[in-house]
């Protein structure tokens, strides 16, 4: 494969048989990326996707990428040690909400305040696949599950506040089944330098099967996806029932109003100013997308970049010292010699 | 001890002793560690052999004048070689109460003790929990006691500095271990220019305190020259070290620079990552300042990320390493078999520790072996390596890597406490002499066309190593059983089980290029002393003594713990005992009995202590004498 | 296998035979997990003995109509005492083109084999890697083959449901497993009622789907016994269990039970902490259920909260367990050792599945013995029980629960794949007969007006344990080694071997409480044959086998690990040989070599499923007839 | 001792020696707790103090109470597992910066979003203390440590986002040697039912010397500490140089502005709001406490606590099903008898 080559999706899909249930969300997102990677300009020998354990984890097989599936939960950490050894390679983690966000949540973290190049797409579906059906970190209350028989009583987190909270430089929010959507989601986290984390509502159509419906039943759609775009203000509902969302009255956060109540309060998005406090804001009109729901990019910042810092010290430090010597290392400090 | 030959010089007289125990022992604050340190220097530019045996409380400190807060550091040097730091004291400078009363025990009642009158007050003495003074009551009788007021004389001799207040009176006081260091050092002929240079250096930016200590060494010197306290001085001769040359060296220090020389000899970018916890942490500490070797360090949140970021950094190519003690590798063992299945190089380093669980973190011993063989889940061998004294280290960690990346597979290297942190001289390597471990990674397909990741080389059974960025070789490795071969998922019953036993002939296959094991052996010797790791300098020390009373006796130290030398078998059935002293409660032997069905004579303390050469040399001593065969 | 006797009834003839095994074969998204368990159910009701054996794809569904989506149950059933689920199918049902491919090499080459041949479309030929149809290009001949449209016939019987519009065609076409189990429970004179009542129970809120079930049941029954396939058909006679009230369990189920009782019968709440995993989410999923006995569960974050959790609760005076599989007691390590140093009862269980790292999830493996012995830094020694099947493992959860109270220590309770799934007859215990747990907290001082924490019963060597809430007691523990008595950190180099060596002590005397090795030997019998664990049925099976042939044996198995049984080292060397086979790769064998420095014979297999009684035969006559003494 | 006994710091003390370098902050906390703890009305017998490893983590040794000193990171889930099993007992975490946010990450966000009843104290002094030296996740950026020579360069953690970002219902902040405000803040936390994460920045004087001086030197402190006090607007400073936090203009999130130029617009301080997001922009004024930064409570909200509920549903299914019997557990299924 040379430079020249224009890439197709073929380039991306490896042999292997995809082993998903029929109707999983996974397949939408593995063809979304499969298909956008060319266009965006992405090598495969370039390519590393690295998962942890759960359905959705096994991405990287189908990815005709280098890739490592890892152990349950590790991947954000097993990505950074790859990432500092080789920042020349574009990094993808996928990992599940039971292996990002409960055994993983550490590292997915420390990933994220450190800002290494990494696009860590977490595919949330409420529900361990494949385990065959526990409650996640992100189960509603109340969800009835192999472990849960009278409802979990776990306050679930949000994805995108923890991110924040955890002083993320890129987080977004995107939907398996909307193709364009998430693809524009991914390309912006491709395209930002550093650690991008996006969440990705999936659907596991045989544990926990529809709890994304009022962001993909057609009908409730339109009337919850609140499409957050840099620079917009954020309105979103039907032609007849448009809302905004404006400052909180009286108060301090955010609130859903009528377009016409709204005024010159609607808040504009942006999402590259230093402070969360707006993408934090946002992400609290829903802690589970049971109504308006935001989605898109929340926030998107610069900051240095974890492994290119690494690499900065190693070039001052050999620009200052000279590069190394193994002999001069071991006389350095006191030697004598014995004749 | 001190055969000592006599000639005088001046009104001192001088005495020729062969070799010499120092413990400077204090409270924490009193700066013990570096009066050592300094003491250590200056004795190897003397050209003496030495060792050392820092020994400080576990890692908080302890309340100042408690027994709890007493750190110390204990300096054998003599004109020999010897291997370890010396059962007993035989000098024993003693800063406070407290340090008395924890170090007399160890002191031999001929022992000559010197003692900071100052640090014996009232207060003192009941943090300490004496009754009474044990300078007065009588209870020192026997020893050589020398009470000297260091406290007082060291601010009296700074008193210029307090009076222009270049110094507070606190300050004049920390000054208190360079008079100790003056007067052991000339007690011993030792010279002080270098730590006067030293000094200068440490405090460049604050040369009043320079000053200061300097002046509180040459006081505690001339204290000694001048006073008519001692009434002789000693001199001990340079050993006879082989020619080359020399530097001290701590096992953490010498462990982190193989590491660095590994990187240089592979070619390959250093990577390590690894989270604190003592006693490995001076690993990265050491490797994080040899950045202008490419040394790339990651101070991971923990010690599973640690490993992880290790087998995410050899996927890319790097020589990977990651080090820790025995409750971090116990996190990290989920991880050790995950690289396993990858068949992925990991340089994984366990400096041990005292255990069970958190146990004594800031003490020595060998009780992670079997952890190292099998404390991760299903069946996951591994090359275990181990050094034996602190240079010994250096060449460990080449070693390690070189299993690593010729048989593309986790190594488990095993270190401990008393290795990591004691000294020894080191007769620097020549640099050109040590191995080639250049890597060869995979550039093109391997079998009509494709690459298979698992294609093993027929003689390592190492399979083949392609990196990201080589167009044409992607593939995805995982933790599921992979087929023979192609590396795919596999749940084929009869794959596993033959990937099961690859993975075993991989390890043994290393044995092939180890070197037999070598026995040290007396004619008509009927004990064999075995031994591992840090043991080596007590055994040697103690074989040492057993030989001076004219006893045969053979000696082999190992290694390599998996897979072991192929001669192994043949040694330990060659002699009538065999004797294996283990700071742990059998953990060799039971693999031994378990491989090679003899029966092995176990020696096992786990006292947070190296063995004294001294309860080793009994043990021998009595299996010769004991009758018939094991 | 099937001695049969005939008699006529109708124009279908009745054959009598002693057993029988049956293994369904279909995609995943057959049900034929659904199909085995409720032939397993009606065939209990017959009151044949009987051993299932599931064996389903890895986590994650595979494509329809691939290998790798090929989902079977296998179970065997008989007239008298059985242990193994069987070798060999003598029925193979296949649901599909991919299950025949993947089942027939197993298939013996009179075995009957029933084929729904709508799963043999081009695509499933395709998918499956058929190049030509079995069933037409003459490969099957031989086999006692019967080509079955079971998902025509299916949905010609439930055509009004679908013209009704009260199934669609894809809920009519999933009945089929029922037209098979219909088909297969008249072959063997399986009564179908109970199968009724349960399918009108599972689908009480959909009575079509309850209603198409049963009919397609019916029809399946129908057809064997109407058309002119079948000429004839089987009797299997109940076995002659022991008397008693009996049921069918799975080991988890029974896992799970025992765990409950051990809570009743210790009056302790039983606290439960642990993150799924396969094979062991079961056990929680079971519990989770059992809220009425008081029963707490936590689904923890990860494997070392949930450990954790479980420390914290045995700290409050819990019954505190956890469990999970290889990978994830390899992350419970460290804690483990924290619940070693605070002697705190904890029931640890592993689920052993293949490894090493992820491995084979799905798969059964003894290979974690080692890593339950040694698998945490440091002298960490506990106790070690395993359950040898299904039904036993409610006995092994009690006496797993037994020596953690009474000796206050953490147990690891060994259970792997194979005996979690696998089901049969349980002779229900006597409730009374069960042993009594209860313990005795402390309520006040032990020692002249305090409180030692680390005071021990002087036979047991169990430290006392004062739970918070009790006043005057307060004490804190910590994993830093501890001082004799008072639980007090201690650094004392003495006090640490002394520790170290009562921790070992107070397992080792674990072995006064538990019963000698029993061994089941013929007279004459040259080969012992040792098991542990869940090669309980196939050394069983395969020892009956050799008995049969009129070739005298021993057999003996191991319910402790650690400490063996007092007796252990005298049976071993009574026997010229001992035939150790483990689905490892010697894991037992070398501690017994270590321990005893005996030779054993290892048989070790990992292919991810039980032993065959076959190959086990072959190993022990082998032997048998081989010269002279091991 | 019996309930009458009026209780004093002794009888919390134990006879245990204290191990902390002599200036460090941990024996202020100590002192302050040991005396906070009567007045409360806490008893010795149903207290227990659960830390991990680090030099804060010994506080246990030195409370007359029950306690664990555990393994490093760990305190929150073996804290869990307590709570569960006895929730009858007041249950304190003490842990540090390395214990509780880098290794111990993950076991804390989940202890706070499940809302277990844990009064977790985190004692931060931006340093590995008891490991001699190392930079820790709270370090601010450039730290020169003993593992990072050149500086670090991780992007600190800011632990009041974090908590809030992980749906504490109970987020607090004092200083060690202000023990009135600290004695406030964790008389504050006792009475909250459910989780209480308080942040104490903490002067490790051997390894950190200094890092909060813009809060403890006093003539830095009075233009630096923003005290939250609830109901009450948001102002600081001395009299002749007040500042009051305000709405940002023409945008999202709060600023500081002089008094005169606040108007109406400074915000009034309200811990117990459902939405997170206006502690969540207060943390975000002080990224590291260098300069103005809010102590006192974030947030306290009233939200079901983990263990009652587990605690529930067993009383439930003991009321629906009857207490269990262990035959007829055994009989569940289908039985049948030989005979
Ligand atoms: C150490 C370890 N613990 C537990 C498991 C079992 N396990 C595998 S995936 C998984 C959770 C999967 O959930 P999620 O991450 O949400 O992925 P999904 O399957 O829903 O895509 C669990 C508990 C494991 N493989 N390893
Ligand atoms: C598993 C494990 N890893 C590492 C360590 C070493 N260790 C002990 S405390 C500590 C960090 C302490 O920092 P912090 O939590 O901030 O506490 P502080 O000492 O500063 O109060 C580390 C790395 C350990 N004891 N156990
Ligand atoms: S279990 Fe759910 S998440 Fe997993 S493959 Fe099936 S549908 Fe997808
Ligand atoms: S090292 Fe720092 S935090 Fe630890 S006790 Fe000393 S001053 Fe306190
Ligand atoms: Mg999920
Ligand atoms: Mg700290």
């Amino acid at each position: 494969m040379t430079e020249a080559t224009t890439l197709t999706k073929k380039d991306f899909t490896s042999d292997q048989e995809v082993r998903w249930c029929p109707g999983c969300g996974d397949y939408a997102i593995l063809a979304a990326l499969q298909s956008l990677l060319p266009d965006l300009g992405a090598r495969p020998e370039s390519t590393v996707f690295v998962s942890g354990i759960g359905c959705s984890s096994r991405f990287p097989y189908y990815m005709d990428t280098y890739g490592m599936h890892t152990i349950h939960g590790r991947a954000p950490a097993i990505a950074t040690g790859l990432a500092v050894a080789r920042p020349d390679l574009d990094i993808w983690v996928v990992t599940g909400d039971g292996d990002g966000l409960s055994i993983g949540g550490n590292h997915l973290i420390h990933a994220l305040r450190r800002n290494v190049n990494l696009k860590i797409l977490l595919f949330n579906n409420e529900i361990y696949g494949l385990t065959k059906g526990q409650y996640s970190p992100t189960s509603r209350l109340g969800t009835v599950a192999k472990s849960t028989p009278m409802g979990s009583v776990d306050h679930p987190v949000n994805p995108v506040s923890l991110a924040l909270g955890a002083e993320a430089t890129f987080v977004g929010r995107t939907i398996d089944t909307d193709r364009k959507h998430l693809q524009e989601i991914l390309r912006h986290a491709y395209e930002h330098r550093g650690s991008a984390f996006v969440e990705i509502y999936q659907n596991c159509i045989v544990f926990n099967d529809g709890v994304f419906t009022a962001l993909t039943d057609r009908d409730a759609a339109v009337h919850n996806r609140i499409e957050l775009e840099d620079g917009q203000p954020i309105e979103f509902g039907p032609e007849d029932a448009r809302k905004a969302v404006v400052q909180r009255e009286g108060g301090f956060g955010v609130q859903i109003v009528d377009v016409a109540d709204a005024g010159d309060r609607t808040i504009v998005h942006d999402v590259d100013r230093e402070d969360p406090s707006l993408a934090f804001a946002l992400s609290r009109l829903a802690v589970t997308p049971t109504g308006p729901t935001p989605i898109g990019v929340f926030r998107k910042i610069d900051r240095p970049v974890y492994e290119e810092q690494v690499v900065d010290q190693v070039e001052q430090a050999v620009a200052r010292k000279g590069r190394g010597d193994i002999r001069s290392l071991l006389e350095s400090g006191n030697v004598w010699d014995v004749t | 001890m001190t055969t000592a030959t006599t000639e005088s010089e001046k009104d001192v007289e001088r005495r020729q002793v062969h070799g010499v125990v120092v413990r400077f022992a204090g409270d924490s604050g009193d700066g013990m560690q570096l009066t050592g340190d300094r003491f250590t220097a200056e004795t190897a530019a003397v050209g003496n052999d030495l060792a050392t045996l820092p020994d400080y409380p576990a890692e908080i400190r302890a309340p100042a004048g408690t027994i709890a807060g007493v750190s110390s550091f204990q300096l054998h040097f003599s004109d020999h070689d010897i291997h370890t730091p010396g059962d007993a004291p035989d000098v024993l400078v003693a800063m406070n109460a407290a340090a008395l009363k924890k170090h007399l025990p160890d002191v031999p009642t001929d022992g000559t003790i010197i003692v900071n009158t100052d640090g014996f007050s009232r207060g003192n003495l009941k943090k300490a929990g004496y009754d009474s003074n044990p300078l007065e009551d009588g209870s020192l009788e026997g020893y050589r006691l020398h009470p000297i007021a260091i406290t007082s004389l060291t601010t009296t001799a700074l008193e210029d500095f307090v009076e222009s207040k270049a110094l507070t009176t606190k300050e004049a006081q920390r000054a208190k271990n360079m008079f100790a260091l003056g007067l052991v050092s000339w007690m011993y002929s030792r010279p002080i220019e270098r730590t006067i240079e030293w000094l200068e250096d440490k405090f460049g930016s604050r040369p009043e305190l320079a000053d200061a200590n300097v002046k509180a060494l040459k006081a505690g010197w001339n204290f000694g020259e001048t006073t008519e306290v001692f009434t002789f001085k000693y001199d001990v001769a340079p050993a006879e070290l082989p020619p080359g040359r020399y530097r001290n060296i701590t096992g953490n220090a010498a462990l982190a620079y193989g590491l660095v020389a590994a990187g240089e000899l592979s070619g390959l970018t250093l990577f390590y990552g690894g989270y604190p916890i003592t006693p490995a942490s001076d690993i990265l500490h050491e490797l994080s300042k040899q950045k202008h070797f490419g040394v790339r360090t990651f101070q991971a949140e923990d010690e599973i990320a640690g490993i992880g970021s290790a087998i995410g950094a050899a996927f890319g190519g790097a020589l990977a390493v990651t080090a820790s003690s025995g409750p971090g590798i116990a996190l990290k063992a989920e991880a050790v078999g995950l690289a396993n299945m990858y068949e992925l190089p990991v340089v994984i380093i366990n400096v041990m520790r005292g255990g069970p669980s958190t146990g004594l973190p800031t003490k020595t011993e060998q009780s992670d072996l079997l952890q190292a063989m099998f404390g991760r889940n299903g069946e996951s061998p591994l090359p275990v390596v181990a050094a034996s004294s602190p240079a010994d280290c250096f060449h460990a960690a080449i070693e390690a890597a070189r299993i690593a990346l010729a048989y593309r597979t986790p190594v488990m290297l095993l270190t401990d406490g008393y290795l990591a942190n004691s000294a020894e001289p080191w007769a620097l390597p020549d640099v050109d002499s040590l191995p080639d471990l250049t890597v060869e990674f995979a550039e093109g397909p391997n079998a009509d066309g494709e690459f298979l990741p698992y294609k093993r080389d027929p003689d390592t059974l190492a399979r083949d190593w392609a990196v990201p960025g080589t167009p044409g070789l992607e593939h995805r490795l995982g933790g599921l059983e992979k087929a023979d071969g192609t590396g795919h998922i596999s749940y084929d019953p009869g794959n596993h089980h033959r990937m099961t036993e690859l993975r075993h002939a991989k390890v043994a296959a290393v044995a092939k290029t180890i070197p037999d094991l070598e026995v040290d052996a007396d004619t008509g010797a009927r004990v064999l002393v075995l031994g591992w790791g840090s043991t080596y300098g007590p055994i040697r020390g103690a074989v040492k003594k057993v030989r001076d009373k004219g006893v045969p006796v053979a000696r082999a130290h190992l290694r390599h713990l998996n897979p072991f030398p192929e001669n192994l078998g043949d040694v330990l059935r060659s002699f009538d005992h065999v004797l294996l002293p283990e700071n742990n409660m059998g953990q060799l032997a039971m693999l031994l009995r378990a491989e090679f069905l003899v029966d092995i004579k176990r020696y096992n303390r786990v006292t947070g202590l190296p063995f004294r050469t001294s309860e080793l040399e009994a043990e021998i001593l009595e299996l010769h004498n004991s009758g018939g065969v094991a």
